[in-house]
């Protein structure tokens, strides 16, 4: 019983872990339509922002938490202004392509910035620590993480079904012609959603920073594809598929660590390609 | 017609080339070479699927290393003749894409996409974990180049890396007509209307869910010609040959070099390969060099370099017919 | 004229509540150069799409030359000969207008399995593509890409793909549908021309009444999913029912291109 | 000519004209070697050159810096005092990711088309495993500085005779049997694991079983759970080690998977379950200095080597330039990257040449003090023979993060693996 509570408390843990940097993943792709593999690099650059505020400039690790992830969006902006915006009508893999070329930049520059060596954070004070549940310690942070999830998840579906921009984003993102027609500035309404997904990967990497208790110049590599995953799963562009999907997958894999590791590594993909086979759109997907 | 001759002559020129490089280079030139044949036979049986028929797979590692897997455990149990090694190979590539396209096929787009990373990354773990088979992630070791023994009689080595060369630019001269000739046959031409516009082929007469079938275990063919001639050339299969990561390769010089021409994946491979060398003799930060360039590329150069240049060229030949 | 060419018994359609198809029986005879019409929603398209397997049967049958097709995919209809062209341009936009009428024709030919033959080399099939492109009047632009075509000779390419496949039965999906009144003259000039041939059966789609009354042998009017009157043109052209769905619905359909 | 300055680009050769003469050059350059006048003429020509690789991207990258400091430290202090039997050291330092394939294109282009006289590095098993069939035909010498399989100098040098590779740095010897000896006196009777799903984790694992089953027949093994590369949430596998409620925990994960390891592990409250804890490369830097106070107290750790051992004058004085130097303590593998670069100085001075064939007859059997302590690179499989150091975390005033306390020693002789490599009596325990 211990046990099996247990595995589940770290399976949604990962998972509302996971939910975190797929939502900024399946917004973007939902709105603008474009696969960003960079999403991984954000991640990456608001942990080390996070870090560095948290460390260097001596300020809390909250502080580094609200403060990080927003540096982390004029990266975003860049991206999107400057590159992206170019390549909205050419053919996909180009698309991946360049946010792939944006991958290798930023993991160099995160190299050359803070060095090749693995960062680890100190513990935290408020939040640190564990409480015992049914016997074994559960970190209060992974509690905190699970808590965080879903009110990320609800605090998009309030802004986006609840609020004027919301549904601006929608119309815009069913027809952009259309948006265009209404009066809506789409290009500028793209940069401002790619910016909001940046930050909300930016927000996963800093709190990946007690969470993971690493940062190393690849860490964006692993996460983007188990953020695919989980966008996929839940079908690309759904917010509602990604969360359920990241729930799905985060469990799973924890229950197939703890009982099944001979296929731990392959599981994630097992689950996904068993996914696909029965509902190509993914759970929550529309069909095209 | 003369843009064919011209095509032609411009074939046997760099076949030429090819056939000089082991007298005229360096050892490393040879080595770097041979890379860039693997890579480009790798590309070109890909991008008839990507540029032909329009589907984007980021499985087609797993064909490689079912090529070079086969080549190997055939090499270390039954035979280590290289032609039969190779043949081995590329049944075992075969088999492997027929299974995967069989499953994936139904779809496209996107969801294609990732079915078919969800399947490599599954043969990626099969080979990592089956150890008493592969050898896990230390790989298949063990893999020599025997003679290649003709006809009872001939025996031609292929040791030595001046000799190996040929083994390679032989099959890389065939991959690549092979690719020729399909790209301009009756199938081909089907292959394209599929990428065209799927539903009019149906509309044609045309079952567009077998030609998928056919296109995508052909272009798993030419990964597994790929990867049985690696694991010859550095003796060795691993798992990594099976990771996306490696199978996003061909779809990266394929978008180098371009879609929509024989020439395009060859001469991305071309790039790919001698660009990163050249990137990593000036600096250890070889991947923000690498990243600029490709940022450059895919913003300078929409259609892939071919493209691109091949435009600018017959711009620069008919300036009457702006 | 003996066997009808296809029969359908029963054919049934929803979309989720809207109904498009009910319990349809309908026969089409060889050589009878049939329209449908019918309102907006009526349901023809529909119809078509059900015919040719561009949408799966929900209940009902279809046969075609005493075969049941209910279930067969589209690429096994069209060898049987059921071929359609499409409302909405829907061509193979960067091939070639000859490449365009290559496809049907390699595939009808069983030729498009070979992968190492040149295609310079099929001359058969490259003069049967050339005969074509004739009798849709493109043979001009054979070497054009199909996404540099004005629209009048897209609207041909279409017809040509069509044709290309050698239908024993052909659907058009309003086929003149954008087309200046001297490409539509054209173009049906040359329907009537191969029908006469004898070959081919023509069921077509069509709103402008004009084209319709002129080339037809045989008009099913459709209403909501139903046969609202299946007759020649003079028995629907009389027919109460038809005029009162016409004027009571909307009069204005009956000479209005549909805009999709 | 083409083999001479590093601004050559050989790949331009593809179409370059006088390539011919380069090609000749180069083949008579390798052909021409006079091996029997080196008596006659002990000074060596030209530089010597070692191309030395390392990952320098990617999640591992600090390690290639680790190895670059230590690599470069030794050519400085070489060059300052003349060099290698009288002529300069040149380094070239390439990224060799963690791709085996890319590790063979990096030795192919140092000899090939650098010139490189030696060859140096190498992080994973799998890369030195893919290495090692090309270096008969490549014929330097490669000292390999942190790959740590036991196949590479068991199978390829011992059983297939590639007597170009050597190792200076410690395999999985230490990390499996060495640990056992320790554990063997430990009370713990049930022991499970935390390791790297690879070969290298599977390996260690199985040493150590068959090494104290051999040392403690009571011993009993509990539960395993190998975690995939990257692995970022070891919760799970923490779950099932705290289930199977072992007495001691033995884990081979390293880098920084182990600082997520102990992290994780220690917030689950694992240490305070599990009383004998075990860590074989517990003591690299990375981990130490990346842990600082968040590493335990009392746990067993063990590194290729300790900056704190041998506790020797050589020791002390290399540590203390080394952080004079980079501001750093030095990690294993820039002792093991600087000693290697020392080694080829030895045996080169030793041969009187640079000659692949007489540096390989002066590296075996020769004995190199360095600030490990003593190596003897023993004949037959070509393995540096030293000790390392294990020793329970603590902390120290002195130091920002935990060192050793209570240093042991086991002798190397006792739990290396001993030539012919199979059959009874070639692995530990000895009788």
């Amino acid at each position: 019983m211990q046990s099996y509570v247990h595995v589940i408390l770290a399976g949604l843990s990962s998972g509302m872990f996971i939910w975190l940097v797929a939502s900024g993943l399946t917004l973007i792709f939902g709105v603008l339509g474009v696969l960003n593999f960079a999403h991984g690099s954000f991640y990456m650059l608001g942990a080390y922002c996070s870090f560095t505020v948290l460390k260097y400039l001596g300020a809390g690790y909250w502080a580094g938490l609200l403060l990080g992830p927003l540096a982390v969006c004029a990266a975003g902006f860049v991206v999107e202004r400057f590159f992206l915006r170019h390549v909205y009508r050419i053919a996909l893999p180009y698309q991946l392509l360049l946010t792939f070329a944006f991958v290798l930049i930023f993991d160099n520059l995160v190299k050359i910035v803070w060095g090749g060596g693995a960062l680890s954070p100190p513990s935290l004070s408020f939040l640190g620590g564990s409480v015992p549940i049914l016997g074994r310690n559960f970190p209060v942070y992974n509690l905190f993480i699970i808590a965080v999830g879903p009110a990320v998840a609800l605090l998009l579906w309030a802004l986006l079904e609840k609020t004027w921009y919301g549904r601006i984003i929608r119309a815009a993102s069913s027809d952009r012609e259309m948006a265009a027609s209404l009066g809506v500035r789409v290009p500028a309404l793209f940069t401002g959603v790619f910016v909001f997904g940046t930050w909300l990967g930016a927000l996963g990497g800093g709190l990946s920073v007690p969470y993971v208790g690493l940062l190393t110049p690849g860490m964006g590599e692993t996460i983007i594809i188990e953020a695919f995953i989980v966008a996929v799963i839940g079908g690309l562009g759904s917010l509602k598929g990604a969360f359920v999907g990241a729930l799905v997958i985060g469990v799973l894999s924890a229950f197939g660590t703890r009982f099944f590791p001979a296929f731990d590594m392959a599981l994630t993909f097992i689950l996904m390609g068993g996914v696909l086979l029965w509902r190509p759109q993914g759970l929550f997907g529309a069909t095209r | 017609m003369k843009a064919q001759t011209r095509n032609a002559v411009a074939a046997a020129v760099v076949l030429l080339a090819l056939c000089a490089v082991p007298f005229l280079s360096g050892k490393f030139a040879i080595y770097l070479t041979m890379r860039i044949m693997l890579l480009g036979i790798f590309a070109v049986g890909y991008n008839l699927l990507l540029g032909q028929t329009g589907l984007l797979s980021f499985g087609h590692g797993a064909f490689y290393a079912a090529g070079a897997y086969g080549l190997g455990l055939f090499g270390v149990h039954v035979s280590t003749h290289p032609l039969l090694g190779v043949a081995a190979g590329v049944a075992a590539a075969v088999l492997l894409a027929l299974l995967v396209g069989t499953l994936c096929v139904r779809h496209t787009e996107i969801y294609f996409a990732m079915l078919t990373l969800a399947c490599g990354m599954m043969a990626f773990s099969f080979f990592w974990n089956a150890r008493e088979i592969t050898g896990g992630d230390d790989g298949l070791i063990g893999i020599v180049r025997a003679p290649v023994s003709l006809f009872g009689g001939i025996r031609m080595p292929i040791g030595k890396d001046e000799q190996f060369y040929f083994f390679v630019l032989f099959f890389f001269a065939l991959s690549v007509w092979v690719a020729h000739r399909i790209r301009h046959s009756p199938f081909g031409l089907a292959l394209a209307g599929i990428r065209e516009n799927a539903r009019r082929s149906e509309f044609a007469g045309v079952p567009v869910r077998r030609y998928r079938l056919a296109v995508f275990v052909l272009s798993g063919a030419f990964a597994g010609l790929a990867g049985s001639l690696e694991a010859l050339l550095e003796s060795n299969a691993r798992p990594f040959m099976a990771h996306w990561t490696h199978s996003a390769e061909p779809i990266l010089v394929s978008l180098l070099g371009g879609l929509s021409s024989l020439a395009g994946p060859l001469v991305g491979s071309a790039i790919f390969v001698a660009m990163r060398e050249i990137i990593q003799r000036f600096t250890e930060n070889w991947m923000l060099g690498f990243g600029v360039v490709l940022l450059v590329i895919i913003m300078g150069f929409r259609g892939g370099v071919v493209g691109t240049l091949s435009a600018l060229f017959r711009k620069a030949t008919a300036p009457g017919e702006g | 004229m003996g066997e009808p060419l296809l029969t359908t018994q029963k054919l049934s359609n929803h979309f989720g509540k809207v109904c498009t198809a009910l319990d349809l029986d309908l026969s089409f005879e060889r050589g009878v150069l049939t329209s449908i019409i019918g309102p907006n929603g009526a349901g023809k398209s529909t119809l078509i799409n059900l015919l040719t397997g561009h949408l799966p049967v929900q209940a009902g049958k279809i046969r075609f030359q005493g075969r049941d097709i209910t279930r067969l995919p589209i690429h096994k209809r069209v060898r049987m000969g059921i071929c359609r062209s499409f409302q909405i341009v829907n061509v193979f936009p960067e091939l070639t207008v000859a490449q365009n009428v290559m496809i049907p024709v390699l595939a009808r030919a069983g030729r498009s399995w070979r992968p190492i033959r040149s295609l310079s080399r099929e001359t058969a099939l490259m003069q049967e593509t050339e005969a074509i492109l004739e009798k849709v009047a493109l043979l001009p632009e054979r070497d054009t890409p199909a996404t540099a075509l004005s629209h009048g000779d897209l609207r041909l390419l279409e017809v040509g793909v069509a044709l290309a496949a050698a239908p024993t039965l052909l659907f058009l999906d309003e086929p003149t549908a954008g087309m200046n009144p001297v490409e539509r003259v054209r173009l049906l000039d040359n329907i009537r021309q191969i029908a006469r041939e004898g070959r081919t059966t023509f069921v077509v789609v069509e709103h402008d009444m004009d084209v319709v009354f002129s080339l037809s042998e045989r008009i099913i009017v459709l209403h909501r999913g139903e046969i609202l009157c299946d007759g020649t043109p003079g028995q629907v052209r009389a027919d109460a029912k038809v005029r009162e769905v016409y004027l009571g619905d909307d009069v204005s359909d009956l000479f209005r291109y549909r805009e999709e | 000519m083409g083999k001479r300055g590093m601004n050559r680009r050989d790949f331009l050769k593809l179409t370059g004209a006088g390539s011919l003469v380069a090609a000749a050059g180069g083949l008579g350059g390798a052909l021409a070697s006079p091996r029997w006048v080196w008596g006659a003429t002990p000074s060596v020509k030209g530089p010597v050159k070692i191309g030395y690789q390392a990952i320098l991207s990617g999640t591992l990258a600090g390690y290639g810096e680790f190895h670059k400091m230590g690599a470069v430290m030794a050519i400085e202090e070489i060059n300052a005092k003349g060099g290698i039997a009288g002529v300069k050291v040149e380094m070239e330092f390439r990224d060799s990711t963690t791709k085996p394939d890319e590790a063979i294109k990096n030795a192919r282009y140092f000899v090939d088309s650098w010139g490189a006289d030696f060859l140096a590095g190498i992080d994973s098993s799998g890369q030195a495993l893919a290495l090692a069939p090309v270096m008969p035909q490549l014929d330097r010498v490669l000292m390999v500085t942190h790959g740590a399989t036991e196949k590479l100098t068991e199978e390829f040098v011992f059983k297939k005779g590639v007597r170009q590779i050597f190792r200076n740095c410690m395999p999985t010897y230490n990390d499996g049997h060495g640990a056992a000896f320790l554990a063997k006196d430990f009370p713990a009777v049930k022991w499970a694991t935390v390791s790297p799903k690879y070969e290298y984790g599977f390996t260690c694992w199985k040493m150590f079983q068959d090494s104290l089953k051999g040392l403690k027949p009571s011993a009993e093994f509990v539960a395993e759970s190998f975690a995939p590369f990257g692995t970022t949430d070891f919760r799970s596998h923490i779950n099932t080690i705290m289930d199977a409620k072992p007495d001691g925990l033995y884990s081979t994960e390293w880098a920084g998977e182990l600082i997520t390891f102990v992290k994780q592990g220690k917030e689950a409250g694992l240490f305070d379950k599990v009383k004998y804890v075990m860590f074989p490369v517990g003591a690299a830097m990375d981990v130490l200095e990346g842990l600082g106070k968040d590493m335990p107290d009392n746990i067993w750790v063990s590194a290729r080597y300790f900056f704190q051992y041998p506790n020797s004058k050589e020791n002390n004085d290399w540590v203390a330039r080394f952080r004079k130097r980079w501001n750093h303590y030095p990690a294993y593998v820039s002792e093991t990257g600087y000693s290697a670069i020392y080694a080829f100085k030895a045996a080169v001075e030793k041969a009187g040449s640079k000659d692949t064939k007489d540096v390989i007859a002066a590296l075996e059997g020769m004995e190199q003090n360095c600030p490990a302590g003593k190596r003897v690179f023993r004949k037959e499989d070509h393995q540096a023979m030293y000790d390392v150091p294990w020793g329970q975390t603590k902390s120290d005033p002195n130091y920002p993060f935990k060192v050793m306390k209570e240093m042991k020693v086991i002798p190397a002789k006792e739990y290396f693996n001993r030539p012919p490599f199979e059959g009874p009596g070639t692995t530990p325990p000895f009788k």
